[in-house]
């Protein structure tokens, strides 16, 4: 049977404006998450907010008798709200790890990680697997990154440790270039071969929906990894349902993002 | 978690037997493997799956949920993979657990509800129908077959005709006397009432100014019903004479007892199963230990012991 | 307190003026001199009193109040002084103010709200009625006159044909069609409507096996109800071209900008008196921090610009 | 304009079972609670429980620039368990004092206190105060103090410190007389005579309502702290209700115990 692990705050600290790292100790049993896999996390005897939070999985370290489980989190309603407020020690539920996680294509000649705001999360923990298994490949691997601004910039300084080249791009140009990651990377796109490249990217849905614009007549293959409102994160509720093009054996039209994906072809999706 | 031999937690709703009067709520245990990993089924009084239709339904397009003050809004739509799916791939998935299927069914016309009954009780491994008679009638206008007496008995009757099934009609909240809907559906014939589904809400972006929930509105659910529930549970149960199931807000085996005390043969668990995926088997565990506690060996003998 | 003079925060609901939309609700604020000392009452855009009838009424028998999630039951049983006694007692002492005051008016048969209206009609200084026809209906056999179309249209008529007065009248939440109820009743002569009261709860004390409040059901307040509230008012408007009062679980500005968003002409605070006794001019200041940031003048830009 | 205070928690710490003193710094501005006053009392920032909660001042001392209140509080429901997780340093929000205080009778030769479990709270701070006012005048005072058992006994130790002949009685004899407290006290009862004596006391409903009985066609005055829930706690809701005989001028039958009391003499209450 799986369980409910609880956790124990190790760290809760703001990194960048309103974005707080969190680092929690579990259990030994808890199972390695695969990038892109996520948690539902609540704090343990608080009956607000009545539902648990979903958040990807940023790091994990598995130490001989513990492991830890690292989260990005930004502040943006009253459930963030209180986490942000909890101390070290205070004990949190921790589901998990669930969901699909990203396909590592470890043979490909060209890795792409595309990262917009807090979807740079469940892309820092992707990008130090690749790594791993890039320093025994071949592959090159390049991170387009992107944020509001220079303040809002998260995960950097780990993937500075890692062997990617980095563009990083602000909305406002305080950091790298100015403008949206999608454009940068779209200046790009002529260098990457279609059949040697794999596109991940994470980020705000208006990102991803314009990558998939760019994208769309295209060959190159893409996983997103999708946001939407959860209830219960293993696919019981029918909460966070995404648009999804329909195939010729299903009629339904709507996937799961929490047991389905959250990482999702994205010539699957129905953007809008 | 207690195992004592010597307590008795099993109910009768109709000549359905439970082991233990805990079940899940329709739409909230998805079709029961979902959360086969986090709870072992067999414990269970019984599985109450998500609604079915004649036909698979897509649902309502997202946003679908939203968070309220100790609730939730959803409007899932009756998302579903149709009768015929449900027969063909979950049911035999069903069958392999020692508990009760019951099929919780849904139509937008009394022919629908009817065939749907029809193709259920023919399937082998489903132990009674719930009718959720809180969907919009088509020929009404949209009201709900559930909020009025006429309707709600019509859809019984029309569904008792085709089936064997112990019959469990589901009520609507969102009426003026709730007991005129369960008086006319005793009379039609239903073995037994389950009250309440969710009350209808809504709720605002005020930076957007738009709803949450791209249908506008939506069933709300949790703890926050929990009183309308538990006083719509005790009028209906001075009404009438068939068993009632308990449902809204439940979290906890002391919710759970709050509806058993009242009258309510049985409970079921809905919103608590998305917040703690085990919260049924830990209800099941808190209520033994409560009669334990109180010297209770047979849940008859706690059941209905409220004095006003 | 942002105290911007370039923003209008004024509203009309019939002939009456408010300075801002917020008002107290009523049976929360007392007959507002209990939170003289720490709201200036100035500022209100009403006060609604404590419900009057023609009688001093006990009221019912304690326990009175028990907490919910997110939410609290009340069988305060419209205790009240009388509309005598508030007339001699209170009304001088409200008088002083720069406020609009709202006296809340109760009746167990059609003429008992017509002498009350008629008393605070002829009396100085109440500046509008709110009808609540929530009460039972002692010839309906208890049922509420705000249950059915045709009681909730005869006690509006019978009010409006004894005063000169704004009549507001006060909805049920506990109804299958509260668009039909706010219908009858504007075309009986409402001149706005205030929704909603509270909806019926109970609960059970699981170690006594008895109910929590004495008087087994009560009336259910607070955040808990506020999505079902936001629904209703959403109903109405569409329904209907007389003011809407949007009521139901308002703790602070984000839900108070709800309501108007949706077209709530003004709103009224209850249950969040209780829990900070400065809630509504909190509330009022919140409200045009929220104007300011968006760059919204008057407020009049704001009520109704809900698109769905 | 009167206002909500926020406090700040010096110490909340279990000092018997179940039963915790929480200390709180307060703002020089909060007035000084007349004994048997109280105060609502809700968490900063936390919705839950939605109601503030009563408890009666237990002791209250002023500083230079600031002051603090203790609170005796015994954990029985959701509101008090989150209370005693409580740390050091959390932000509470105060209103009061409230409420109609102990007349002091302090001219008064047998001044008597009767004390049950949580009762003592309220009892604790006017012994300090009659104890101040006894210094100069001549009362004998005496402290009946009753609890289930040893373990729940609270305020002995401040007691002790003041000028009281204590009697103490547990339900189980674990410590001082077997029996309640209005029983030892029915023993002394023909030691005072009527008109030179005042009794106050606080408990539970049972243990009022057995003194009530005791008292009633006797003419010892006697005041009463009452205790029943609470919304507003100032007057408002109407919710605290306690059923009282009816006087000539006013047809009510209940009163506010926050506002008309919580202090009342024991001939005005109907006790069942
Ligand atoms: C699979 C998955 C992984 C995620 N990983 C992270 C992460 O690593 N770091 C992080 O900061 N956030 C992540 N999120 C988003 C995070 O769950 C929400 O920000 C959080 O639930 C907001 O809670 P709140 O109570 O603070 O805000 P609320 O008050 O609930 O909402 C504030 C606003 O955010 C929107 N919102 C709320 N929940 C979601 C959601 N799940 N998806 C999209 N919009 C939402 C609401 O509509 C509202 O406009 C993830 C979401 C999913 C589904
Ligand atoms: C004027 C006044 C002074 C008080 N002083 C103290 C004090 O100094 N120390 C102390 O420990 N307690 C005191 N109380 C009681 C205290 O307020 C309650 O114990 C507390 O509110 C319980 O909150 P809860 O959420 O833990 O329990 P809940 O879950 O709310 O209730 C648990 C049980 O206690 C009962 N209860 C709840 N509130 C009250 C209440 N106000 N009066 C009587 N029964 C209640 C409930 O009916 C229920 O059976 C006082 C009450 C009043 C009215
Ligand atoms: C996401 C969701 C989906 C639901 N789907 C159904 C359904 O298909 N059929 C039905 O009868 N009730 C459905 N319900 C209602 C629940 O079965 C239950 O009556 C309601 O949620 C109240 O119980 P709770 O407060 O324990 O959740 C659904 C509820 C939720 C939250
Ligand atoms: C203690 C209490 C007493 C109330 N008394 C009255 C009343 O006398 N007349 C009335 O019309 N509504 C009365 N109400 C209902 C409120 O005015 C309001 O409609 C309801 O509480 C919902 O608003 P809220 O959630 O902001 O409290 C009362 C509510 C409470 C909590
Ligand atoms: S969150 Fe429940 S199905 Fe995805
Ligand atoms: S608590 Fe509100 S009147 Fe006493």
């Amino acid at each position: 049977m799986k369980n409910v692990y609880i956790g124990e705050i190790l760290r809760n600290e703001e990194i960048a404006q309103d974005c707080f790292l969190m680092r929690v100790a579990l259990h030994v049993s808890f199972i390695d998450p695969r990038p892109g896999q996520f948690v539902m996390l609540r704090v343990s005897g608080l009956a607000e907010p009545l539902l648990s939070r979903p958040f990807s999985v940023c790091s994990f370290e598995r130490q001989n008798r513990s492991c830890s489980l690292d989260l990005f989190y930004h502040v943006i309603g009253r459930g963030t709200q209180i986490l942000a407020g909890l101390l070290k020690g205070t004990q949190v539920e921790i589901l998990g790890p669930l969901g699909r996680g990203f396909e590592v294509a470890g043979h490909k000649k060209n890795i792409v990680l595309l990262g917009g705001g807090m979807g740079m999360a469940p892309l820092i923990y992707l990008a130090m697997q690749l790594n791993k298994d890039a320093c025994s490949s071949s592959s090159a691997m390049y991170f387009y990154l992107g944020a509001q601004n220079a303040e809002a910039v998260i995960g950097l300084e780990q993937l500075k440790k890692l062997s990617f080249t980095i563009f990083t791009c602000t909305d406002d140009g305080s950091m790298g270039e100015k403008g949206l990651v999608t454009q940068i990377f779209l200046k790009d796109l002529k260098k990457f071969v279609p059949g040697e490249t794999m596109i991940y990217a994470c980020g705000p849905k208006p990102m991803l929906s314009a990558l998939a614009k760019i994208l769309q007549k295209t060959k190159y293959p893409c996983q997103v990894s999708l946001e939407e409102r959860m209830a219960c994160g293993i696919g019981a509720c029918l909460g966070c349902a995404v648009a999804v093009k329909r195939s010729k054996k299903s009629s339904l039209a709507y996937k799961r993002v929490c047991a389905d994906g959250p990482v999702f072809d994205i010539n699957e999706i129905v953007w809008k | 978690m207690a195992e004592t031999k010597s307590i008795s937690m099993s109910v009768k709703i109709g000549t359905l037997k439970l082991k233990n009067p805990v079940m899940t709520a329709s739409g909230t245990f998805g079709y029961g493997g979902e959360y086969a990993d986090y709870v072992d089924l067999n414990k269970l009084g019984a599985i109450v799956v998500k609604g079915l239709s004649l036909k698979p339904r897509a649902g309502n397009p997202p946003p679908r949920i939203m968070e309220t003050p100790s609730g939730m809004l959803n409007a899932v739509g009756l998302q579903n993979i149709g009768v015929h799916t449900f027969i063909e791939e979950k049911l035999p998935i069903l069958r392999k657990y020692d508990t009760n299927v019951i099929a919780n069914i849904y139509g937008e016309t009394y022919d629908e509800y009817k065939k749907v009954a029809q193709k259920l009780t023919s399937a082998k491994g489903v132990h009674a129908l719930e009718v959720n008679i809180s969907c919009p009638n088509v020929r009404k206008g949209g009201l709900s077959f559930g909020a009025d007496p006429k309707s709600a008995a019509a859809v019984t009757r029309k569904v008792k005709e085709v089936t064997g099934l112990p019959v469990i009609v589901k009520l609507t909240p969102n009426v003026t006397d709730i007991t005129a809907i369960a008086a006319a559906v005793e009379k039609a014939g239903a073995d037994a009432i389950s009250l309440i589904n969710t009350l209808t809400g809504m709720s605002v972006d005020i930076f957007t100014r738009r709803p949450h929930l791209k249908n506008v509105t939506g069933g709300l659910s949790g703890p926050a019903i929990k009183p309308v529930a538990l006083r719509m549970v005790w009028q209906v149960l001075q009404k009438i004479s068939i068993p009632v199931i308990g449902i809204g807000g439940i979290m906890n085996a002391e919710d759970a007892l709050e509806f058993l005390i009242l009258g309510a043969k049985a409970v079921q668990i809905g919103t608590a199963n998305f917040i703690n995926p085990q919260a049924t088997i830990e209800i099941i565990a808190g209520i033994e230990r409560y009669m334990e506690l109180n010297g209770i060996k047979n849940i008859s003998k706690l059941i209905g012991t409220f004095r006003s």
